[in-house]
């Protein structure tokens, strides 16, 4: 009797998700958009929970809404963006870029759209348990290759910002 | 033991791979004992393989890796332990061993102590490599690598000028003996197809190839042997690399190294034997480079260069036994010369060092009060030298010339006691003129001293050696060494088939004389630097024109100078010229070109990142047709 | 028809056990907000050497309901450049987490509003949600302090971000799972977490003491230095809003010690009557939110530099080394607990000895530095830790 | 009723593009790197939802979770991305205090 639940949510996450998405491209406020960008992962997050994957969607929280949002914030309150209109606040080659974006997102949409296969979400006890099964055996190597790039850009972030004169 | 004969050349390797990473640093004065250690470590592996192959291992190939493979073409980087590699094996192994304690003594303040006892076990380990082959290709990657270090040890002071050109004219010359090493092996492999001694000897025995074939091997691989081991017309370069460290000198360039053209062409002998005149002329060169470098060694003044000329007639004498298919001789010649040259190079490497690094005998004399030691030992060795029974050289030298009598060859025979007196006349000449008479620089004799024991112990137990190691060869012809190298020599056919047994009659006579012409050369020397009759320098006058010719021995360098450096030279400078005007101009045109072609292209280079981000996205949009037109077919067609 | 716990339908349980969480969390959030403010300040009267609020009602106990009532009845004040949506934003972003995060606490057998499989990351997630609100609230405010404070916060709740999911790892290595009520069944007897794991207990106080903004490490909103960092601008039932959750946050993470390290709801009687497992439970967590105030009483602040210097430089790489070493010997040993003790026993022992010791090389290198008094007494004060 | 797989995908998709066009037409350095972020999340989707079909289709292992695998990759490539892109950000803006892209132009041929 609540099987209208997943439609519901999902279309509520589907609007999340693009209108959030397509403010994050067109605003002009880029605090606006930096939180409108946290709304989006949010969004993505609750998707996520309808495909039955918890792990990954508290990952997402985590990950996006808790570290790179608040990243991004930062470097917005680095670098004191002026609003000042340029000329042109979107890129001369704004009208090839829609007519190739276009060009390539509406037959990918219509092909995607033409999968049918429902989605019933996993088996019980969650996602967890398998996830860390294939993380940490058949991919482990990833893994730890995936360890050693983070390494390398923690240093190199912290090269990159350091000041030379102190 | 066998099984792990890879240690022997393994050893050196391990100690040069240490001191050349931390000797600088680190090691310091330990890499002396390293070296030494790891040396004499494989000395004893070595005789205890001696004596597994006396108890009839006769040929064992040890094999270490797959060095390459070409489809069918193995070469196996394999260790062929037989009596004659094992015979090399005692050798180079013993005497390196005695050389490097000698060395730490003589080296002991040079700045470059820790690079010397780098490249010498380097070049103990490519010395044995060389000997340890079981195939041409491996043996020439020792050959390459004791040249290799030749070069590095001649040029070892290469401040100065002279070693570094000694060094830069030895590795020349060497080029070109490794040149005909090269064509032999080459045309080995396309005539037999393999490069494997066995396979190589069997197929030779079985279907000899045509007799021209055949001479044009042995006669590159005798090039080869002439390179190395200082024959005539490419000996000229081992006078001049007497520039390195005495040791160097005593190790490489009368002991091992230059004996390894002995060793090729004792190792090729069925080859050879296959080949026929071609050993004709290995024993005529043998026998002209023996009494060519004999005279020249007459009016030397440099000590060293003395050793220097004998060692070069003594290889002669070698590859005259070589020549007369006396294989046996001459590796029996090859060991006990090993020893006493050794010895008087480290004599007279004691010499120097304990003068004050003076090198010409003109300024020496008298030292026997002051280095007694040296001076016995050196005796000791000259009598090797000049064949005094009952010393070594004497065994050895006596069955050389009596072999090429008895093979027919009456003339070299002549040829070859005559050398004999002269070598007795210029051993002893030197002898006296270091050890004996007035000291004619007295500064330097009084600060003369005998060398350290460090020195001195290595000089007593080769002069053991060259007093006891021609017993070996005794009975003639029919001793120990005989019999122990005689399986790895016989080829049934070859004229190696020397008969067993001795005859003490004819062997008696060629002892007799030999012994008198070579007694009558000290007499002569000992009456003319002693008593001053007749005066040398009388003799030298009388002698004139010949005597300047002796001096500048026979004027070889400036003919070499003038016959191939300069055309070399001429040549050179066309190529330069080419590489100026020709490739020089292509690569400017083309860089000219690219120059053009990059300012136009680099237009596109707009430096705004949104350009960049659609090519990308316009990059996806290409690939996403490509795609649908073969998802959809329409590009099959 | 089936019978679950206490005799009712499940289903009509699973909804029940809901709203027993959710009126358990409101509860806990607001009473215990005001609970807790009275206590602070009674706490440091006592600690102070004075009496505290004393006048309105009997100890004072009605002063708290007083300031409720004031804040609520302010005029609600939003400075002009203020970035409206966001000023406005800020203090759900923060609270409505907070508030979330109690549906997973286990108050006691089957006092659980959910029983996540992934409980413990869920708070996590949570936990690092707040930050967002922080940040966002010192951006809008339009003010360089509270600028400052939303940065500062953001620096270092990130940092301590990770030492505190480095303590939680260790636990959840040892016990094998992330769902409270697993981690709570898991010591049921005396020897409770914090016996075995004593250094991923003190990794995650210090780190949560940063994450809640408490001493000694208040310094996003720090009154002497930011006028109270992002706070400046609030006020009113908004201000509130930002100390309720802070409040709540202290519980939150008191229950999460008190569940991973303490035992949660076990305690004597509890297999006897389920309820008390609620009273231990909120016993424990009050303790470590009295431990908090104690340490706010005791401690003086440290400096942004100290502060980021001690988490990236002493409690990450112990953390991680704690849990290499721990991973190791779980895998090794087939009962790991002695040798998990006994190294984790050691990490806290060299933490305590070894930080005076990076102190005084702190001070003989500042020292070297500076030469003049001014120099020295800043040292002196940079070394107040 | 459940909804399809293709709803996700097309979803994906959307924001996918959406992303794209915002690294096509945005100026602002760190406006582009939102969008980055938000294409490499419509990914993120897209894998989950395969990796949810193909836990159904793979041989009934539920354990398949190779999409999700990824995404947790997808995570790490994109927390590194952001890290270093605002740091070059920042060293830019040090030199000209500038993030606007077209600005930053001093590498052009």
């Amino acid at each position: 009797m609540f099987d209208f639940l997943e439609p519901f949510f999902f279309g509520l996450f589907a609007l999340g998700i693009i209108g959030a998405g397509a403010a994050v491209v067109t605003l002009r406020r880029i605090t606006a958009q930096a939180l409108l960008m946290a709304l989006t992962f949010a969004c993505m997050a609750g998707m996520f929970l309808l495909l039955g994957a918890e792990t990954i969607a508290l990952f997402q929280v985590l990950i996006y809404v808790g570290a790179i949002t608040i990243l991004i914030l930062f470097g917005v309150m680095f670098t004191k963006v002026d609003d000042r209109g340029y000329g042109l606040f979107f890129q001369q080659q704004t009208p090839w870029a829609a007519a190739v974006v276009l060009v390539i997102a509406l037959p990918v949409a219509f092909l995607a759209l033409s999968f049918h296969d429902p989605i019933t979400p996993s088996a019980k006890g969650g996602d967890l348990i398998p996830l860390a099964a294939s993380l940490f055996t058949d991919y482990s190597f990833p893994f730890e290759v995936a360890s050693v790039l983070l390494l390398a850009a923690l240093v190199g972030a912290i090269v990159l910002v350091k000041r030379d004169d102190q | 033991m066998i099984a792990n004969a890879w240690l022997i050349p393994g050893l050196p390797l391990a100690a040069f791979l240490m001191n050349v990473s931390f000797g600088r640093r680190w090691l310091g004065r330990w890499t002396g004992t390293i070296a030494t250690a790891a040396v004499g470590v494989s000395a004893i592996i070595a005789i205890g393989i001696f004596f597994e192959v006396r108890a009839g291992a006769l040929r064992t190939v040890v094999p270490l890796y797959n060095f390459m493979t070409v489809g069918d073409f193995h070469i196996d980087v394999a260790a062929l332990i037989d009596p004659l590699s094992t015979a090399m094996l005692l050798v180079v192994t013993i005497v390196s061993f005695f050389i490097h304690v000698y060395a730490i003594g003589y080296m002991a303040h040079d700045r470059g102590f820790w690079r010397f006892f780098s490249w010498f076990p380097l070049f103990v380990f490519a010395m044995l490599i060389l000997v340890m082959a079981d195939n041409y290709l491996v043996m020439f990657v020792g050959w390459e690598g004791v040249g290799l270090c030749s070069y590095l040890l001649i040029g070892f002071w290469f401040e100065r000028p002279e070693p570094a050109g000694a060094a830069k004219k030895a590795f020349v010359m060497n080029r070109i003996g490794d040149w005909g090493f090269m064509v032999g092996m080459i045309t080995t492999f396309l005539v037999f197809g393999s490069m494997n001694f066995v396979d190589v000897f069997d197929r030779v025995a079985r279907n000899p190839p045509a007799q021209g074939v055949l001479s044009l091997i042995c006669l590159a691989f005798f090039l080869g042997a002439t390179g190395k081991s200082a024959q005539l017309p490419l000996y000229s370069w081992l006078p001049d690399a007497m520039e390195g460290p005495t040791p160097v000198s005593a190790l490489i360039h009368a002991a091992t190294m230059v004996t390894a053209g002995v060793y090729l062409v004792a190792r090729s002998t069925p080859l050879f034997d296959a080949a026929g005149p071609v050993l004709a002329g290995v024993a005529g060169v043998g026998a002209l480079t023996a009494i060519f470098a004999a005279t020249i060694a007459l009016v030397q003044f440099d000590i060293k260069r003395v050793m220097a000329y004998s060692t070069v007639s003594q290889l002669g004498y070698m590859f005259l036994a070589l020549g007369v298919g006396a294989p046996i001789a001459a590796m029996f010649h090859l060991i006990t010369h090993a020893f006493f040259k050794a010895l008087l190079f480290l004599g007279s490497g004691s010499v120097i060092h304990g003068f004050g690094d003076v090198q010409d005998m003109r300024r020496m004399g008298g030292l026997r009060s002051k280095m007694p030691l040296t001076y016995w030992t050196m005796v000791i060795a000259g009598g090797a030298l000049a064949a005094l029974p009952p010393l070594a050289g004497f065994w050895s030298k006596d069955e050389i010339l009596g072999s090429a009598f008895k093979n027919g060859y009456p003339i070299l025979w002549v040829v070859g006691v005559f050398t004999g007196g002269l070598t007795a006349f210029y051993i002893t000449r030197a002898i006296w003129l270091t050890f004996h008479g007035v000291p004619r620089d007295r500064h330097l004799f009084d600060h003369a001293h005998e060398s350290p024991r460090v020195m001195t112990v290595p000089l007593l137990v080769l002069a053991a050696g060259s007093i006891l190691v021609g017993f070996i060869g005794f009975p003639p012809d029919n001793g120990f060494i005989h019999s122990f190298i005689r399986p790895a020599v016989e080829t049934g056919t070859g004229s190696a088939a020397v008969e067993a047994g001795t005859n003490w009659l004819e062997f008696l006579t060629f002892a007799a004389i030999s012994t008198a012409v070579g007694i009558l050369g000290i007499l002569l020397g000992l009456s003319m630097y002693s008593r001053g009759r007749p005066d040398p320098a009388a003799v030298s006058r009388a002698a004139g024109p010949y005597y300047d010719v002796l001096v500048n021995k026979y004027y070889v360098d400036e003919l070499y100078d003038r016959r191939f450096v300069d055309v070399a030279k001429a040549f050179a400078g066309a190529a330069w010229a080419f590489d100026i005007h020709i490739i020089d101009g292509l690569v400017n045109r083309l860089g000219w070109a690219i120059k053009l072609s990059g300012g136009g292209l680099r237009r596109a280079q707009t430096g705004i990142v949104g350009n960049y981000a659609l090519s990308i996205v316009g990059g996806l949009l290409l690939i996403l047709i490509v795609y649908g037109g073969y998802a959809t077919g329409w590009l099959h067609r | 028809m089936p019978i679950g716990p206490f005799g009712i339908d499940p289903t009509i349980w699973a909804v029940l056990r809901l709203v027993i969480a959710v009126g358990l969390a409101v509860f806990l959030v607001l009473n215990g907000a005001l609970a807790q403010i009275f206590l602070e300040r009674k706490i440091q009267a006592v600690m102070q050497d004075r009496i505290g609020p004393y006048h309105t009602g009997p100890f004072g106990l009605l002063q708290t309901f007083a300031d409720a009532i004031k804040l609520l009845s302010k005029e609600d004040i939003r400075a002009k450049l203020t970035d409206a949506p966001f000023f406005l934003a800020a203090p759900a972003i923060v609270f409505s987490p907070m508030l979330a995060s109690f549906v997973v606490l286990p108050f006691g057998p089957d006092f659980v509003g959910a029983n996540l499989n992934v409980g413990l990351l869920y708070l996590t997630t949570l936990g690092s949600m707040t930050v967002l609100g922080v940040v966002i609230a010192g951006w809008a405010s339009n003010n360089k302090y509270s600028l400052m404070g939303g940065l500062r916060s953001a620096g270092q709740l990130i940092s301590y971000e990770v030492p505190q999911i480095l303590g939680l790892v260790t636990v959840v290595l040892y016990v094998g799972s992330l769902s409270m009520v697993d981690i709570t069944n898991s010591q049921p007897g005396l020897l409770v977490n914090v016996l075995i794991l004593p250094f991923a207990f003190v990794t995650y106080l210090i780190a949560a003491l940063a994450e809640t903004n408490r001493n000694p490490f208040d310094l996003p909103e720090a009154e002497s230095e930011l006028v109270a960092g992002f706070l400046t601008e609030y006020s009113g039932m908004r201000w509130a809003v930002f100390f309720l959750s802070e409040y709540g946050e202290v519980t939150v993470v008191s229950a999460i010690m008190a569940t991973l390290w303490f035992g949660g709801w076990h305690g004597p009687g509890v297999d006897a009557v389920p309820i008390l497992g609620v009273l231990w439970f909120t016993l424990k967590t009050y303790a470590f939110v009295l431990l908090f105030m104690w340490i706010r009483a005791t401690l003086p602040r440290l400096r942004i530099d100290q502060l980021m210097g001690f988490c990236w430089k002493v409690l990450i790489p112990l953390a991680l080394l704690n849990i290499l070493a721990s991973a190791v010997i779980i895998l090794v040993f087939a009962d790991p607990r002695l040798p998990l003790a006994v190294t984790n026993w050691l990490l806290v022992a060299g933490l305590i000895i070894g930080l005076p010791f990076t102190q005084r090389r702190r001070l003989l290198r500042f020292r070297s530095r500076t030469r003049d008094s001014v120099g020295l007494r800043d040292a002196r004060s940079g070394l107040s830790p | 009723m459940t909804v399809p797989l293709g709803a996700f995908i097309a979803v994906s998709a959307v924001l996918f593009f959406l992303g794209a066009a915002g690294v096509l037409v945005r100026r602002n350095a760190v406006v582009i790197l939102m969008c980055v972020e938000l294409m490499l999340n419509a990914s993120n989707l897209a894998l989950v939802a395969f990796s949810r079909r193909a836990g159904q289709l793979g041989a009934g292992n539920p354990l398949d979770q190779r999409g999700s695998v990824f995404v947790v990759f997808v995570f790490v490539i994109a927390a590194a991305e952001v890290a270093v892109g605002l740091a070059i950000i920042l060293a830019a803006y040090r030199n000209r205090p500038t993030v606007n892209v077209d600005e930053l132009h001093q590498m052009k041929g």
